[in-house]
């Protein structure tokens, strides 16, 4: 019995008493062997960042529909677990998640036949953003919970949505210059258009480095619109601005609706090819929805499809936070500049409504809606709708707002196209 | 020579400069407005077109379509389209304005159906404004 | 700078306008590296096809839910998109859809690291079709949605549901005389067995290239039937047959139906092997929904499966449909063979009806009843049943005729199977 | 020498010639028409093997099995069988036929099931038959 | 037509006679060469094994959600299917499933482009149990609809749980003196637990080639708890000791729920890592249910995901059940041992009760609700609720035994974290 | 030298003595109880912490806990809680024993949500106990 070391010298004692020893062994060496001596202390830091991000999404009501299964993924990311994810240190430090082996044989037949695939739970369900799935399959029903009639009925507003992009834009530069590289400027600018499943579909192609905080800081600025608008657009705005009444909108036929879904698919793929998974799975929802004749479909995709991806997509997010990759000084940085993001597309949004009102004074528009251009849908239209009734508690500007609402949709898709066709490897 | 041999888009280095970042910033803000601008213009067109019909079609068709609602309400929705659609038109009455009796029916639609990403947000907002 | 050379006469140009010029310059560039410049005739031509589909979808509401996902993935695959698909020109100049390329990493320790998966999001979706599993999990859904107690009560209906695969057969000799190969006539025959899952299923595994014809011409031809089939079924029926009233059928127990749904799977199986991924899913499907103890089960086979997996299914179906292969001159002759499967399944399964009744005089089958052997659940039993008052207002022919109808279906995946031992790779 | 050293079936080349084609289509269209004919006959004895052991199980036994529907209404149906059940019993009661008032239950069954492929033509057959 | 053998000799024949021969000839060929001959005598034993199961499942109601896919699964395992499962005959004789075989070109890019996966539906489908995946699936469900409160306001009965894990440790004992493996000990001895994906999770690990038994005694004795139970509770226990009022639970408050959810997945994954993806899931499962802000992930867990995995991993499972897997007398020990370890747990969660009374006289446990720690939630909790009627009609003891069972599910799912990290490849 | 070079459980052979085994299993249930043991520390800590808390907040936060029902009604439950509690509280009412009248609402809970592995024993025990 040479391998049990401990008892090695306890030869003469009665044999009961040698196997209590002999077991008391064993169950100290197995907990030494297979747990808390790998606890680092990225680990217990970001317990507490899990904890924090629990407060925000369950206490505080910040997008807990996403923040909730980030932080629990987050969670589970920086216990020793085996069997849940296989993470694999580069070369600069970093930690990829989501590692599979295949193992197997050539055969004589010229074919090779696998025999077992090594990789842990996540290793599998991270694949759906890894391979660029689930951000789409998540837009699929986004597409099929949304109504462009707004849009419609003042295409106008598309303008206000492509302008509200100048704070990806803007954002882009001040990561350039605070070290960053292009690929990660990108990741953090999109942080701005107030998209997660954008956000999440990008960075997963050009920084999956940076997916967990990109991921939290869209969730929760999106969460915190209504604190980070209103100074802005009170700001930018003058009170007469504010009390402009805009022309009721007219009612869209659902013909106009289906054929907006495809003049969307084909004009933007045409333009920006690389956006066509996020705006043709966005479009292919819309379809269903408006076209009233795939009920079972557009239930499939509103409900099962969304709920059950958004499970996974959020905890795949969390997955990637090991505490290695999230605990750096440049978290902090996407965290500021996320900020600076959001502000600057709402600044875009009023300007450029301001801009617009230049060229068509018969029909103005109330620059509070600009802001909406931003996304973060329907929480930044109902901040114009809020911020508009304290002007004119009579202006009713949601249904205005959800035009640039849904706009900025495409707009953020449309500049995640071109940064993909860029920068994409 | 090509006519365009190579762009900056395409060309970006890793850690452009601020100069080269802003050129490819513009770029992009450019090819966002025209993507957008052109669905603009042509939608515009579309609704211009559809306007047309609707008028050659004469008002009997357009009492149709507004008398069908575009969708039926969500399963789960706490407020019924019909409810939602007294209420506001009480509200405009209250205060003299006969515009909001129509547009009343289309609120409804994406305040219960965007719920997805509102869901959080409700409570918060509850007591702020109308429901 | 030499990278630019637009703007290489410009150097003396104050800086601000050498800038606009050089972002003049770049977004010409972006648009005329990544779009319009792609857009081929075919493409362009497509744009009018789906036209069609989506007006055939719904407008005249054609099995909305398979042509209204077959449209829009057709509209998705003839538009130059990027990450959506991955194509590849064959030899014969045909475009194989759904190519996955995996990088990896040979490891010391003898597996193979997947270090990336490149493909568009289609590329993976498709693969429930080229793997043949989205067709079987539709029929889990079908075999729960069917009742096959008329079946069961008037067991002489099956060679009725046998007797409707003429079509599919003389399609064959058709087709082969068209000049198509063996597995391209088996593949256009199954058009005739108004079977969608079962057509999709023989046409990945015999003949990809045409499985958007294939399938576009099976749902289209099933919206057709109520106007395909009457005039064959007056043309081969005395007034008097269509007269006859048929025996009250027996109500069928559950156990009874049990034993049905196990007893088909065994002989089917036992008897071609090659039709057990369709039979052995609809009738686990059908046990389900007959046993009366998984509720939960039979609802998710109902809805959540059959309706998500639909939704795949259509889209992956249409992304085929580039119109390298759509358009071509087979896609025409397929379409024509189309109808005249179905007309001959629909003479098929009348002139057995009136076969039978030789045999059985005292118990007579209405010959109506037959034309619903080609399937197209419950389209063609319905038929059955207005051209059945048409002759006698007071004849309830729609139980009888759903014999025959839910028959239709076992008799298509046996010769699918038929097509599938002798003709698969 | 084996007994059935090959066929035609599997051995069918990528162009056959009609008469190939014809022989392998007449020898799948026995193949279909085996099976099916052999489920026919297997069906047709199981019922007579349920008809005897619900005779000997005697009227008490039919009379519950017919009380219990085989299975609860789906949800989402728009029409309940026992309406469908008096609509039919009215129908058949107005043409003197009593056979139709048990049938009519059943017949609500697969109506309401098989909606899957047909949700698409409802709206066409609405006017021309009784639903 | 050297080919057609039959038909050498009858050369004179006329044209139609000879083709009819030449069909006949064909079609007893091709069901010669395609069916009954490959049924084996294990094939048609196990079709009684079916029939069994589904008597059991559907007309005793044992478990049917997954009784009754199991048997549909092992009816298709046991039928010569084709493009449905493939198989590969081991070394020992034991039968493999879900055998999958990639065929590709390695590309001069670098990759290797996939043209082909070989496989049927269920090579793919099973990839759920092989890899892991469904059962944690499963678990996120159960977690979704499980109330932890009762455990949470009598924290000693989670010890309960723990001592009812004294019967998966003797069976192991057990099975390894009828000659079992070390891996093959733990699988059959984790019947003992009474939790289905938890046994299905280590054995799929451990002992693939036992899944079939281990799956059906581990659901068929859970079906059996109220008759398994009630003699040894009886036997072990006095009058006096049934008749114990335990103390009224007090309310347990949502937010420490939430606390304990993430305690209990630090704890247990701290000191048993191998148990995480298990336990992850509960407890993500629970949190979704807890936390009140998620309503559409926790009905997409508790619907969706769990019934339409329950369809998939129940027919998977039955689809290893090869006759020559099967039959053999190995299944007979198994199901001989899962009862002792059944049996054996009920009488650790009792005498483990009687246990503590020792030390805590003045709140006592009712010795019946220590059987409840084998899980089989609920019915073991009910079958405590009964016994304690019927010793005092007026005792609810309901609740309190909710505690000791949901706390078997957490031990069941420790002692396989702490076999799959010891014994584990 | 390592301070736990090895041991049984990481070593043990594929077919182990009877004595290995029971070492083997041993420690693993000493790991179970462990474990178990510890959360049952922690949760009875927890519960302390809580029930100081609630102490400090006071009657009235209790209350309000009270009126909050933790989860609403799961869809297609056949009996609601709150006749579930109405029933239980009768029950409680006539056996003279005040303690259930509380605790009723909160047994309503599991037995409705944890139908998922008993949907099959229904049936069994529908008339045995009190549903
Ligand atoms: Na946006
Ligand atoms: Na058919
Ligand atoms: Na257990």
């Amino acid at each position: 019995m040479e391998r049990r070391g401990a008892t090695q010298h306890l030869r003469l004692a009665p044999r009961p008493v040698t196997i209590l020893l002999d077991i008391l062994h064993d169950f100290v060496a197995f907990f030494q062997l297979t747990a808390f001596s790998s606890v680092t202390w990225q680990m217990a830091t970001m317990w507490v960042v899990c904890g924090v991000l629990f407060y925000l999404g369950v206490h505080k009501k910040f997008e807990p529909l996403l923040l909730v299964p980030i932080a629990f993924g987050a969670l589970l990311a920086n216990l020793p677990t085996e069997g849940m994810i296989t993470s694999r240190v580069l070369a600069d430090g970093l930690v990829e998640t989501g590692v599979l082996t295949v193992h197997g044989t050539p055969l004589d037949t010229g074919g090779f036949r696998i025999d077992h695939i090594t990789g842990g739970l996540y290793d599998f369900l991270y694949q759906g953003i890894k391979l660029e799935i689930f951000p789409p399959l998540i837009f699929l029903g986004i597409g099929a919970l949304t109504d462009f009639g707004p849009l419609i009925a003042n295409p106008r507003t598309l303008l206000l949505g492509a302008a509200a992009q100048l704070g990806v834009l803007a954002t882009f530069l001040g990561a350039g210059l605070l070290g960053f590289n292009a690929q990660q400027s990108a990741s953090i600018g999109i942080i701005g258009g107030a998209d997660g499943p954008t956000a999440i579909f990008l960075t997963s192609k050009l920084a999956p480095e940076l997916l967990g905080a990109v991921a939290v800081a869209a969730y929760t600025y999106m969460a915190l619109v209504p604190l980070i608008q209103p100074p802005i657009m009170r700001a930018l705005t003058t009170a007469k601005e504010r009390k402009i009444r805009m022309q009721s909108l007219r009612q869209v036929s659902r013909l106009e609706k289906l054929v907006f879904a495809l003049l969307v698919t084909v004009t933007v793929i045409l333009l920006v090819p690389a956006a066509a998974p996020l705006i043709g799975m966005l479009m292919l929802g819309n379809f269903l929805r408006e076209c009233g004749v795939t009920e079972r479909l557009l239930k499939a995709s509103q409900t099962e499809i969304i709920n059950v991806v958004t499970i996974f997509l959020g905890t795949s997010v969390g997955i990637t936070m090991a505490g290695e990759n999230f605990l750096r000084p440049q978290t902090l940085l996407i965290i500021a500049l996320g900020i600076v993001a959001f502000g600057l597309g709402t600044a875009g949004g009023v300007l450029a409504a301001k801009l617009l009102n230049l060229f068509s004074r018969r029909n103005p528009i109330n620059p509070l809606i600009g802001s909406a251009g931003v996304s973060a849908v329907p929480m930044a239209a109902r901040v114009s709708q809020v911020e508009g009734q304290k002007a004119d508690p009579a202006n009713f500007l949601l249904m205005h707002a959800m035009g640039p609402n849904v706009a900025g949709v495409i707009g953020t898709a449309v500049i995640a196209g071109y940064y993909i066709a860029t920068l994409g490897k | 020579m090509p006519l365009f041999p190579a762009t900056l888009a395409l060309t970006l280095p890793e850690y452009p400069t601020l100069a080269d970042s802003l050129q490819y910033q513009l770029t992009g803000f450019l090819v966002v407005v025209f993507t957008l601008g052109s669905l603009a213009a042509l939608v515009g067109l579309l609704g211009r077109i559809f306007a047309a019909l609707d008028k050659r079609r004469g008002p009997a068709g357009a009492a149709a379509k507004t008398a069908l609602p575009a969708h039926p309400a969500a399963p789960g929705d706490e407020i019924s389209p019909a409810i939602l659609a007294a209420i506001a038109g009480a509200v405009a009455a209250a205060l003299g304005d006969s515009r909001f009796a129509i547009r009343s029916v289309q609120m409804a639609d994406p305040r219960q159906n965007l719920v997805w990403s509102a869901e959080g947000r409700r409570s918060i907002y509850a007591s702020r404004h109308v429901r």
